[in-house]
């Protein structure tokens, strides 16, 4: 009976563990799916500590099913056991083993709190007042979306965040109206931005990981911000440093003016759009505009619309229609008049057609 | 039943609740309205598990989904968990201690009563246009942004609330301080009441910055205050702050008593006395003390800086070592003993394992850097389950069965206790193992919904699969209690036949005045000592005489419904369109302190239960 | 020992307060009361130090700009005082003179009047100035922590008076000399409060 | 409950001892607020003068206080007698507290 009963354990646990290891989750999103330096340190970190924990559970569960089992009521014993007041040894025991399981665990726990927290690259600035050789992304969150600046290269972006491969890109994180969080799981843990002031981080993207995740990987937010919080998505699309460079010179090359449309159509929305949403929406990427909203100079080459919805015609022409039914409580809702149909389509049209990189969308 | 007060009609019943200052009265009010408000944290619980069933779903909208979680949690933790255990503590801790009350009657109806009305202030926001959505944390930057007044009614109502848990607080130490009865020395006390009065020392120091964060929240939003504004000067990390200080203690608050529970039932159905008495005590003292100093572990993300994260990491790590001693001590308390499976046994036994699974993820959030994955994720929604629900909750499960009889004189059906328990446990592993797989595959905390196509479907429901079985097992455990209290099938002293403490030594439900001569205490676990020597009843410390008593009074309530009152002022004051705020605010107040004012005024005290009348009251007992 | 028992010079307890199980309660019962007010306004002088000069804009009165020392001098002064008149006060309670016990709370009370109409006539001043309660974060915390301190010493006026009129007529009891004592030990830590008042808020703010 | 409690009062110690006691003890409480009052005009005269560096006026200040505190607690407050053992014990805890509460607002409170 009592084997049997520590062989179903030790089976059950074996499950446990390879549901563990078959089940890491998608490689685009899981923290068990490692892609880069800094999520790979904290994946050791967990399975450190996973693996104290699954000895520390093994000792309690073993003691405590033969506690149970050794030591249960016969039915009609009326017998009083000896009323014992404790052990010492066994205290010592209990006592100085956890000690030493922590102080194992506690090293690396804080060396890697010291290097998470080495931004200093960051502040070395060449003459120009650029950063020297790092990769600097300003963050700015915002009531469901995410606005991305390459301070360095004069360009701005939003939803869909660019990197490069295999090299640390520093982060300066900060928040323009409730507190949000940035994260993306598969690269490495998260960071608040806060409203009232700048944090600081870096996460690498491993190039043959990132192959793995097909170059895309998916961005959360994970502070409680409002009723649209699950669906404050962004997408981190990875490039190596060759094509990450020419994709910031085509970038820049939209910088000054805004890209005039072609065609009929698409004319007839630009004007529309000059009209009702140019207050909020840049489209040109050396600008945010007045902040108001995210900047759409390479919207037609977007993973998502909104961060979220398929990046499709109808799903667009929806979105304009009624954002509240998307993102309930977003706020662009109701900042522009009625639209017709017609003009929806226009837009549309227009608003596709915004590219820097001619058609190299990726899907 | 007291002789005082038998065969009365419903509206007497009533008014006896409600101006009774008998401690044994006031724990019945908590756990009723504790047990109704952990049935809604429940309900809003389903409510959340068939959101998130599927992906895309729209059981509820996404405004309504944070109420429900705000509420869920809040409700949860202020309102269920917390007052459940303050009735177990008011109905057991003076008797175990020999006390014939509490120390302060008059203060202990007060605290249930601003507690109760907290509580219905917070609720009553679901029909006053909308409940609280910042989340039970409430974070600054999104309570302050967020528009109509639920966040208020966070705000007042667990400010009223708050008054009252502190006063329970104070209450109860001064009671175990002062009122021991003779020979009941502090290395005497049992358990149950040791983590009673480290609890309601952690009360005393965490709910102050809870009661000043409210207050500076309030002022924000009501009065027009800068604290939290960024643009103003404000810091919004002031609140987290605050908010952690008092809430990383309060987990504690809720699990020791349960730690209580469970000491006193382990070493009760092992027939054997606690092992490692005053290490459990030397234990339950550091986790308070270490309680206080690992508060920022919840801001691993907030970008405090290394220095600071390491220090709390490690300081967190810590609390690993007294609890261990702990889960060590009640294995060896079983181990050598004769260990009879009742239902409150069960609890006891399932919780060992449950909580330690609990718990060692708790060390595992501690590690600073792997929190940053951890954080707000599913992760963290598992860990705090598995310690709530896997110690808290089974906890009050295991402390109401083994306290029923005490409490209401009858017991409860061990078959009906025994479905629910396996329902339960059962569902409680399948509801909350799996999220830590979800939050590691990066399903974030607080999403109303998700989607398809990022591998979190199944888990999510089978995760909901496993809150209807939870929710079946307090099904049956109500239908368990209405069975029972209508057989009305009355027990004796001991129903459990092993009792240890005092409060097995008394009829089951007690006298109103508890003991009729204070016991002797000779030892710990005074009554088994009696019991061992073959006694019946312990041997008394004092001849028999008079007895002082305090009289009920209605001022408590009268006091709390001032504070009710001037909430509605303050909640609405920043409404342009509203000019009778500030004198509701005025008359509250006024009704609050008329009150207390009376109370000064009007000496008050008590009366004496007559020796006589206390024989006649044993000569009936040996009759019945 | 009965709480409604008569007294003579010579019966009264040496230690009236605590003479009775009631009294040690109420005695011990507002000293942990009090430990939970020092984590209180802690947390209340915490909020104030972060917070302290963080204003909206560069034009804004910051405290080196507001506090002067003759007016918060004669505060501290006043309630200082005030704090041995109360002993006097307890003084004469254990002695059994009941008269002399109000004649000396009496001069408390005035004295804390006297402070507390000084903290309004401070707290208009600076508003006159500009420094509100709403104008910046730093008026609000301030306000709230020198506010708080005020709110309890109004309070603490009105819990003599009213133990003062209420007993004026009974004189000393066994019932309420616990309540005298406490009051008096309430009225104590309103001006262990204050000393870090005047030290952090007042003195500190005006070295800068 | 007050009538099992019998309690410390000796009625056997004599009047005039007592008073007399009393009365020393007064003596004491004047001479504490003598020296409270001492230590608040020195603080208040140092930062009066306007010339001290403030990095040795802010730690004396708040030690001035500190001690002024010990006064209140110990004299005034009477935490010097016997079986204020427990008390002694809460307050130092919530003073532990609310040391570490302001501690961690002047450093880590980020900002
Ligand atoms: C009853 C409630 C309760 C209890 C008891 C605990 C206990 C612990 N908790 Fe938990 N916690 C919560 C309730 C609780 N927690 C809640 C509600 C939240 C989320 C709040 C929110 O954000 O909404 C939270 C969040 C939370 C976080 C923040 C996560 C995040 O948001 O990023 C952290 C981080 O350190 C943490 C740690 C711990 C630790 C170290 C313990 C320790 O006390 C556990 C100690 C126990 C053991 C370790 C097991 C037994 C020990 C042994 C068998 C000895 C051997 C063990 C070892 C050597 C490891 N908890
Ligand atoms: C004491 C605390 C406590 C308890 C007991 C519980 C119990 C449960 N919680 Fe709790 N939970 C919290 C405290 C608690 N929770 C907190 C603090 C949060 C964070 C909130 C926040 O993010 O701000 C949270 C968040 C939270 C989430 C995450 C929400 C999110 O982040 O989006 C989820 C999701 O699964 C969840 C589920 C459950 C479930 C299924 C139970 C179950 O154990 C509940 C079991 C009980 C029942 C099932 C009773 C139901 C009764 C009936 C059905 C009977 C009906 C009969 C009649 C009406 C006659 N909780
Ligand atoms: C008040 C400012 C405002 C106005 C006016 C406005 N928008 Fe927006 N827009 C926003 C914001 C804010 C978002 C991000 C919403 C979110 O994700 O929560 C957004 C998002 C979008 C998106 C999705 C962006 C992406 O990166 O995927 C499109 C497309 C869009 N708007 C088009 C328009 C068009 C077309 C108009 C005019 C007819 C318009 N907007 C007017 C503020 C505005
Ligand atoms: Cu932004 Cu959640
Ligand atoms: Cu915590």
């Amino acid at each position: 009976m009592k084997t049997r009963l520590r062989k179903w354990r030790l089976i059950s646990l074996f499950a446990i563990m390879t549901l563990i290891l078959a089940g890491c989750g998608e490689a685009k999103l899981s923290a068990l799916k490692p892609a880069g330096e800094v999520a790979q340190k904290q994946f050791d970190l967990m399975v450190l500590s996973t693996l104290i924990m699954v000895v520390v559970i093994i000792v309690v569960v073993i003691l405590f099913v033969i506690a149970i089992v050794r030591f249960r009521r016969k039915d009609g014993d009326d017998s009083i056991p000896k009323q014992v007041e404790g052990s010492h040894k066994l205290e010592v025991i209990w006592t100085t083993i956890p000690i030493l399981l922590l102080i194992i665990m506690a090293i690396p726990v804080v060396t890697y709190t010291f290097e998470l927290a080495d931004t200093s690259a960051m502040e070395v600035k060449d003459k120009d007042g650029k950063t020297k050789d790092a990769v600097v992304i300003n963050v700015r969150a915002n009531l469901y979306w995410w606005e991305f600046e390459y301070p360095d290269y004069g360009i701005f972006t939003s939803q869909d965040l660019v990197v490069p491969t295999d090299e640390k890109v520093y982060f300066n994180l900060k928040a323009s109206d409730v507190k949000h969080s940035f994260w993306v799981p598969a690269a490495g843990g998260k960071m608040d931005t806060n409203v009232d002031g700048v944090n600081q981080m870096y996460l690498v993207f491993d190039s043959k990981k990132s192959n793995e995740a097909q170059n895309l990987f998916y961005g959360k937010c994970a502070e409680l911000c409002g009723p649209s919080h699950a669906l404050m998505d962004f997408k981190v699309v990875t490039k190596s440093k060759d094509d990450f460079n020419s994709w910031v010179t085509s970038m820049q090359t939209v910088a000054k003016e805004p890209k005039v449309a072609e065609g009929e159509l698409a004319k007839q929305g630009q004007e529309i759009f000059n009209k009702s949403c140019i207050g909020c929406h840049a489209v040109s990427t050396s600008g945010n505009g007045a902040g108001m909203g995210p900047n759409l100079s390479n919207f037609g080459e977007r993973e998502r619309i909104a961060g979220f919805l398929d990046h499709t015609e109808e799903n667009l022409k929806k979105w304009i229609k009624n954002p509240d039914d998307y993102k309930p409580g977003n706020t662009m809702a109701g900042k522009y008049g009625k639209l017709t149909d017609e003009q929806i389509d226009a837009l549309a049209e227009y608003l596709l057609n915004l590219k820097v990189e001619g058609s190299k969308h990726i899907d | 039943m007291s002789t005082y007060a038998k065969k009365q009609g419903f509206g007497a019943t009533l008014w006896d609740f409600m101006t009774t200052v008998d401690h044994k009265k006031i724990a019945i009010l908590y756990l009723i309205s504790g047990g109704l408000f952990f049935i809604l944290g429940g309900l809003e619980a389903m409510f959340i598990r068939i959101q998130l069933a599927v992906p895309d779903n729209n059981f509820m909208s996404a405004g309504t989904f944070n109420e429900m979680i705000t509420m869920h949690g809040t409700t949860m933790i202020f309102l269920a968990a917390m007052p459940i255990l303050l009735g177990i503590m008011n109905a057991v801790m003076p008797l175990q201690i020999g006390a014939r009350d509490v120390a302060f009657p008059f203060l202990n109806s007060l605290g249930f009563w601003l507690f109760f009305f907290g509580g219905v202030v917070l609720n009553l926001s679901w029909f006053m246009g909308g409940a609280p959505d910042a989340g039970w944390t409430s974070y600054a930057s999104l309570s302050i942004h967020s528009q109509g007044h639920g966040v208020d009614f966070y705000v007042l109502g667990l400010q009223i609330s708050g008054f009252g848990t502190l006063i329970a607080g104070i209450n109860f130490l001064v009671t175990i301080i002062n009122m021991r009865t003779p020979g009941m020395t502090y290395m005497r006390m049992p358990m149950f009441t040791w983590t009673t009065f480290v609890v309601s020392a952690l009360i005393l120091f965490a709910f102050p910055p809870l009661t000043v964060g409210l207050t500076l929240m309030l002022f924000d939003r009501m009065f027009g205050a800068n604290f939290f504004d960024a643009a103003a000067g404000g810091n919004t990390i002031i609140w987290e702050h605050l908010f952690w200080i008092f809430g990383h203690p309060e987990v504690y608050i809720l699990i020791l008593p349960a730690f209580g529970i469970f000491s006193e039932i382990l070493a009760t159905f092992s027939r054997k006395r606690l092992f490692g008495y005053s290490s459990m005590v030397f234990a339950t003292v550091l986790i308070g003390f270490l309680g206080f100093m690992v508060w920022a572990h919840h801001m691993f993300t907030v970008g405090l800086g290394p220095i600071a994260n390491a220090i709390f990491a490690v300081a967190t790590m810590a609390i690993a070592v007294p609890t261990g001693i702990k889960i060590f001590n009640w294995i060896f308390t079983m181990w050598g003993g004769s260990v009879r499976f009742t239902v409150p046994m069960l609890y006891a036994v399932s919780f060992i394992p449950s909580f330690t699974m609990g718990g060692v993820t708790g060390i595992m959030l501690a590690a600073a850097p792997a929190d940053y994955q951890y954080h707000d994720s599913y992760f963290v929604v598992a860990h705090f389950h598995y310690v709530i629900v896997g110690g808290v909750v089974l906890g009050i499960l295991a402390g109401i069965t083994y306290y029923w009889p005490k409490i209401f004189g009858t017991m409860l059906n061990e078959t009906l206790g025994k479905f629910t328990f396996w329902f339960f446990l059962i569902g409680f592993h399948l509801t909350f193992f799996i999220q830590h797989f979800l939050g590691l595959w990066g399903m974030p905390r607080r999403v109303f919904t998700y989607l398809p196509g990022q591998g979190w479907e199944t888990s999510n429901l089978v995760s909901t699969a496993g809150a209807i079985f939870m929710a079946v097992g307090v099904i049956i455990l109500l239908i368990n209690i209405i069975i029972t209290s209508v057989k009305n099938v009355r027990v004796g002293n001991d129903p459990w036949e092993d009792g240890r403490t005092l409060e097995w030594s008394i009829p089951s439900p007690p006298p109103f005045y508890n003991f009729k001569q204070l016991p002797l205490a000779r030892g710990l676990d005074a009554y088994w000592i009696e019991k061992m020597e073959g006694k019946k009843e312990m041997t008394p410390a004092e001849p028999l005489g008079d007895i002082h008593m305090p009289n009920g009074s209605i001022i408590p309530i009268c006091i709390t419904i001032g504070l009710f009152v001037a909430s509605f002022g303050a909640l609405y004051n920043m409404d342009a369109d509203k000019t009778w705020t500030v004198p509701v605010i005025i008359i509250g107040l006024l009704i609050t302190f008329g009150s207390m004012l009376i109370r000064s005024i009007k000496d008050d005290h008590g009366f004496h239960i007559h020796k006589e009348d206390l024989m006649d009251d044993k000569d009936k007992e040996v009759k019945a | 020992m009965h709480v409604e028992e008569k007294f003579t010079d010579a019966t009264w307890p040496a230690a009236p307060e605590t003479a009775t199980l009631e009294g040690k309660n109420k005695y011990l019962g507002f000293w942990l009361f009090l430990g939970g007010e020092t984590v209180l306004f802690a947390s209340l002088f915490a909020t104030y130090l972060a917070l302290k000069d963080k204003v909206p804009d560069s034009g804004m009165l910051l405290a080196k700009d507001l506090y002067e020392i003759p007016l918060t001098f004669a505060m501290t002064m006043i309630l200082l005082t005030s704090s041995l008149t109360s002993v006097y006060a307890m003084y004469h309670m254990k002695n059994n003179s009941f008269q002399k016990m109000q004649a000396w709370l009496l001069i408390t009370v005035l004295l804390g009047f006297s402070f507390l109409a000084l903290e309004v006539y401070e707290f208009k001043h600076y508003v006159h100035l500009g420094h509100t309660f709403t104008s910046s974060a730093y008026g609000s915390a301030f306000y709230t922590l020198v506010g708080f301190h005020g709110a309890h010493v109004t309070f603490g006026l009105m819990w003599f008076l009213s133990l003062m009129l209420r007993n004026a007529k009974r004189g000393l009891s066994l019932y309420n000399a616990p309540k005298f004592f406490v009051a008096s030990l309430y009225w104590h830590f309103i001006d262990v409060v204050w000393v870090f008042i005047f030290t952090v808020v007042y003195l500190m703010g005006m070295v800068g | 409950m007050a009538n099992q409690q019998s309690n410390s009062a000796n009625p056997n110690l004599n009047l005039e001892y007592r008073r007399k006691q009393n009365a020393e003890e007064m003596k004491h409480q004047v001479i504490t607020f003598s020296m409270m009052i001492f230590f608040t005009l020195i603080a208040f005269a140092m930062v009066a003068m306007e010339t001290i560096s403030r990095w040795f006026i802010i730690p004396v200040i708040l030690l001035l206080a500190v001690i002024q505190v010990i006064f209140q607690l110990y004299y005034f407050m009477h935490m010097k007698h016997k079986g204020h053992e427990t008390i002694a014990l809460f307050i130092y805890s919530g003073l532990t507290v609310g040391l570490i509460t302001v501690l961690v607002f002047l450093t880590i409170v980020w900002l």
